[in-house]
């Protein structure tokens, strides 16, 4: 149905714009360690894309393949949260990023395990793992950055605090999902979970949990619903430039 | 390993180091070794290491582009695949007593070469397919003879690198493929890239042979098995029908087969160009280094952080 | 300009300040004004100059990607127009004894406010024409009054600014107009952009009556010459005939024309949005203080330099 | 004729890929009077350019508009000098950048006032103009910065560096020009003039003049011949995005 599919954008999406910042960091990273690591963590989001996107082009009856949704989508079709779009300023907002975005992705995905729809099931299975280690992978930087200099620490706190206001649109429910009950996860009931981690994870780091408030909607319309941050329109230039430019090609 | 106790002579290590070498058998860290050996190692396998790290450079600049998600998650698992090849080179090194962050220092500052192939840019998506081709291909033919490396770890790593490299091989290959069963713009994009990279290829197995002063002294230590013109022969040998099946020509009008010879007979690459590419006045080379030296300066409080946070645990356990 | 003596006494020049103002005439730089009305006449300025400078991103963020070149041109006049009112504004402030680098410390640090409309994002290039139909038009209702300004620089400055957003309206209804006899995407991506900002267009106009605190006072001092809600609903009755012409509806289910009163009746907009956009937590207030921030920041070294290199000079001289 | 449109897009791809990085310094310059300053001098370069890409249309037959060969042409077929191209690392690389592309510029248009091609000719007659204040413009901070403070030294002496590689290029003849005699102008010609004006300025500015070897072309290609650096493609994906996004709309 077009419900299934929807929500398979909304979690394939997540992953592959959110893989999108990270291949930016491609030869751009501190130390060969982290390109490696951030060049797993990209491709394993790339692989849930790819997974989600081709689900959703079954789930809608238009049997669109993965490339049709990444490429030849108008920003406002796309249904990703705000998080995903921003720059990373520097490694620890990316690693600020990826934390939230991996505790997040993970507690879904776990519960996602059990949905009634058994592809999505399926990709949930393989994903926990994934997402396991990014989440650990991003908890030891940011306990590494919090706790290391106090340029770190400065910077680490600071990377909280950009990304923050975006977190609040993690757990708003969606009437999408709602409309799914027992193949999708309830978003808000996630937070706890979420919230227990990142504290402790903060906690460990030395760093303050953020109290920025939520960033507003438009017309009450977020990620979600195809509303972005201006940000999104140049990944897309990049994202879609080769594809678009040879309409007729196979690659 | 040999174990050599410390009572042995300068002699004696030198003939007992000859004799691994005759003999075809592997010099271990904790081996005795000449200092000229050592050093020639060191600098080979850092050139080499930093040759992965640079040669991320042209192919990363596609993947935020790639034109379907297929062809981006092999990109990306490329490019990810060199960063890690450079990380087990520069573990090679330091079982010789090199240090890292003295090779990275190096590179940034310009005091250490890499392959100078990397200092050609990419211009179009083709270009990734072209690179896996035949710069892959062209590393390949210098690499294979070099997991027979006298200095073990050299070795042993090159084994698995040659394993990669010729996946990654087969991959830029199925790319072009794939491209010359496109559309027109697609089979052009292909040539061009094709006729951008074909010498520059043949040049990465080095200079002539009568101009490669080290060529002697490393095939006498086994650390260098064949000289740069017989593995240029042997690429080109293998290249040119492997064109033909794609469907591109190589931008060489002396391009032949030979039945006397049984090779093909080919121009002579541009050496001007190679020597100046080598000095450091290729398209690319200012703008690698930079790039490279950017990100190692932007790092640079990650790592000092990663330090700091080290020596407080340590300091609690 | 009235010329007034050193002697003359506080009373008296209070008295010649309220009869210039019930004169309508022009309170100037040099007049004698009470310190209330040089503190509001300075905020009043000083936010107008930020909402300009502001101003200039959203329409500055489609500049690069406008979709063909005379229309690249219209939109780069205009953002550099909107740097230009931003100086004399500045400008006509600093005649009331303020310094522009200090209303730029206080924009930049969050201390004082420019227009709520400009916190919430560009989307498409159709955002583009309905900033200048809807947002340039409630500016031009809000500010053309401002050209009767009893304080005479703001006048004046507003003559000519108005003279320029008029321009700019037009600009953007023509751009609209073009869409709207495109494509369907075309026509959706301009009923979109109307839709999300109808609303905070009418909100320009500031809180209703009841709830605008210092409008008498501003009345009073000739600084504000209609309240919000007279304004609003000059807006609404310019604009709902336009809206019809180019074939757009505006979200408001309300909205219908009262013979009886002669006028639009029109729904409520949503003023806890508007308040928590003008307390700072609209779709892109963060963002957009951020970036001017950070090029003043980045900017530093120029002006420093700027002011080094003037030094050095006039001590040649 | 063709060598005549060839020759017009090579100096409007000049102007129109200049604007494009200038106009990514709106919002984002040191002062006000800097974004007004940087604004006049990219639409006057995108004002020159719309008339010779116009004029190349005319010159080749197709009757192209400006905006078919601005928004459609692949990277290949534009033919700007690699000077334009790449991005500015600071305020002093613009200018840097600046100076030498305007002073060069004018010496190119003073001389096509002459041009026999009256269209040529009334296009560089306009630009005469425009180019003498950019370069004064440039000139100006270029004396500024290089004679400002320690810091401002630094970073200028930098910015010339980093673009004098580029500059060679711009000097050498290319056989579309040479193939149109008293129509364009020798290149190679201009390099006197132009070195007497940088020099001048160079040592106002208490900056010394870069000996950096010119950057390498690409089998003896250069930007003139459509061989360009990798930061460009990711110019057009920006430049090109939104019109190329709806190919039948018109604006």
């Amino acid at each position: 149905g077009q419900a299934l599919a929807t929500y398979c954008l909304m979690l394939g999406d997540d992953a592959l714009i959110l893989s999108h910042r990270l291949q930016q960091w491609m030869t751009r990273a501190p130390e060969l360690e982290e390109e490696t690591a951030i060049g797993n963590i990209a491709l394993d989001l790339l692989g849930q894309a790819r997974m989600l996107l081709a689900r959703a082009g079954k789930a809608d009856g238009t049997d669109r393949d993965e490339d049709r949704f990444a490429f030849w989508r108008a920003e406002r079709e796309f249904r990703n949260v705000r998080l995903v779009e921003r720059a990373d300023a520097d490694f620890a907002e990316m690693v600020a990023r990826l934390l939230v975005f991996s505790t997040w992705r993970l507690a879904q995905f776990e519960a996602l395990r059990t949905s009634r729809d058994p592809v999505l099931a399926a990709i949930a299975a393989k994903g926990v793992k994934e997402l396991t280690y990014h989440r650990d992978y991003a908890a030891r930087w940011v306990v590494r950055l919090g706790d290391g200099t106090a340029e770190s620490h400065r910077r680490m706190q600071a990377g909280f605090e950009a990304i923050w206001p975006l977190v609040d649109e993690l757990f708003r429910p969606h009437p999408v999902e709602t409309s799914l009950p027992a193949v999708a996860v309830d978003a808000a009931g996630l937070r706890d979970g979420v919230d227990v981690i990142l504290d402790t994870v903060l906690a460990t780091a030395t760093l303050d949990r953020p109290d920025a408030r939520p960033l507003a909607g438009v017309r009450g319309q977020y990620g979600r619903d195809g509303l972005h941050t201006e940000a999104f329109g140049y990944i897309l230039a990049e994202l879609q430039s080769v594809a678009r430019a040879h309409p007729d090609a196979t690659w | 390993m040999t174990v050599i106790s410390d009572q042995t002579q300068p002699d004696e290590l030198q003939s007992h180091f000859d004799e691994t070498i005759a003999r075809e058998r592997r010099i271990e860290p904790r081996d005795w070794m000449p200092e000229a050996y050592r050093k020639t190692m060191i600098r080979q396998i850092a050139q080499h290491a930093h040759s992965e790290i640079i040669g991320m450079q042209p192919e990363g600049n596609w993947i935020t582009r790639a034109p379907s998600l297929r062809r981006k998650a092999v990109l990306l698992a490329k490019v990810q695949d060199e960063a890690g090849h450079g990380m087990y080179l520069y573990s090679a090194a330091e079982t010789l007593g090199a240090d890292r962050a003295d090779l990275t220092d190096r590179l940034v500052h310009g005091r250490q070469k890499y392959s100078s192939i990397f200092n050609y840019p990419t211009l179009s998506y083709a270009d990734v397919g072209v690179i896996g081709w035949l710069v892959d291909g062209a590393a390949i033919c210098n690499q294979v003879p070099l997991c027979r490396s006298s200095y073990g770890p050299y070795g042993r790593a090159m084994v698995r690198i040659c394993k990669e490299e010729s996946f990654h091989q087969r991959q830029g290959y199925e790319l072009l493929m794939t491209m010359m069963r496109g559309t027109d713009s697609q089979r052009d994009m292909v040539q061009q890239a094709v006729d951008r990279f074909w010498w520059p290829a043949l040049m990465m197995f080095g200079p002539p042979d009568d101009e490669s002063p080290n060529t002697e002294q490393s095939m006498a230590w086994g650390v260098k098995r064949h000289t740069n013109d017989e593995l240029r022969q042997r690429f080109v040998d293998m290249s040119v029908p492997q064109a033909e099946k794609l469907g591109v020509t190589f931008p060489d009008p002396d391009l032949r087969w030979n039945a006397e010879r049984g090779h093909y007979d080919f121009g002579t690459p541009d050496w001007d160009e190679f020597w100046a590419v080598v000095k450091g006045n290729g398209p690319c080379n200012a703008q690698r280094v930079a790039h490279r030296k950017s990100a190692h300066d932007e790092g640079a409080w990650v790592r000092e952080a990663a330090l700091a946070h080290a020596a407080k645990s340590a300091g609690r356990r």
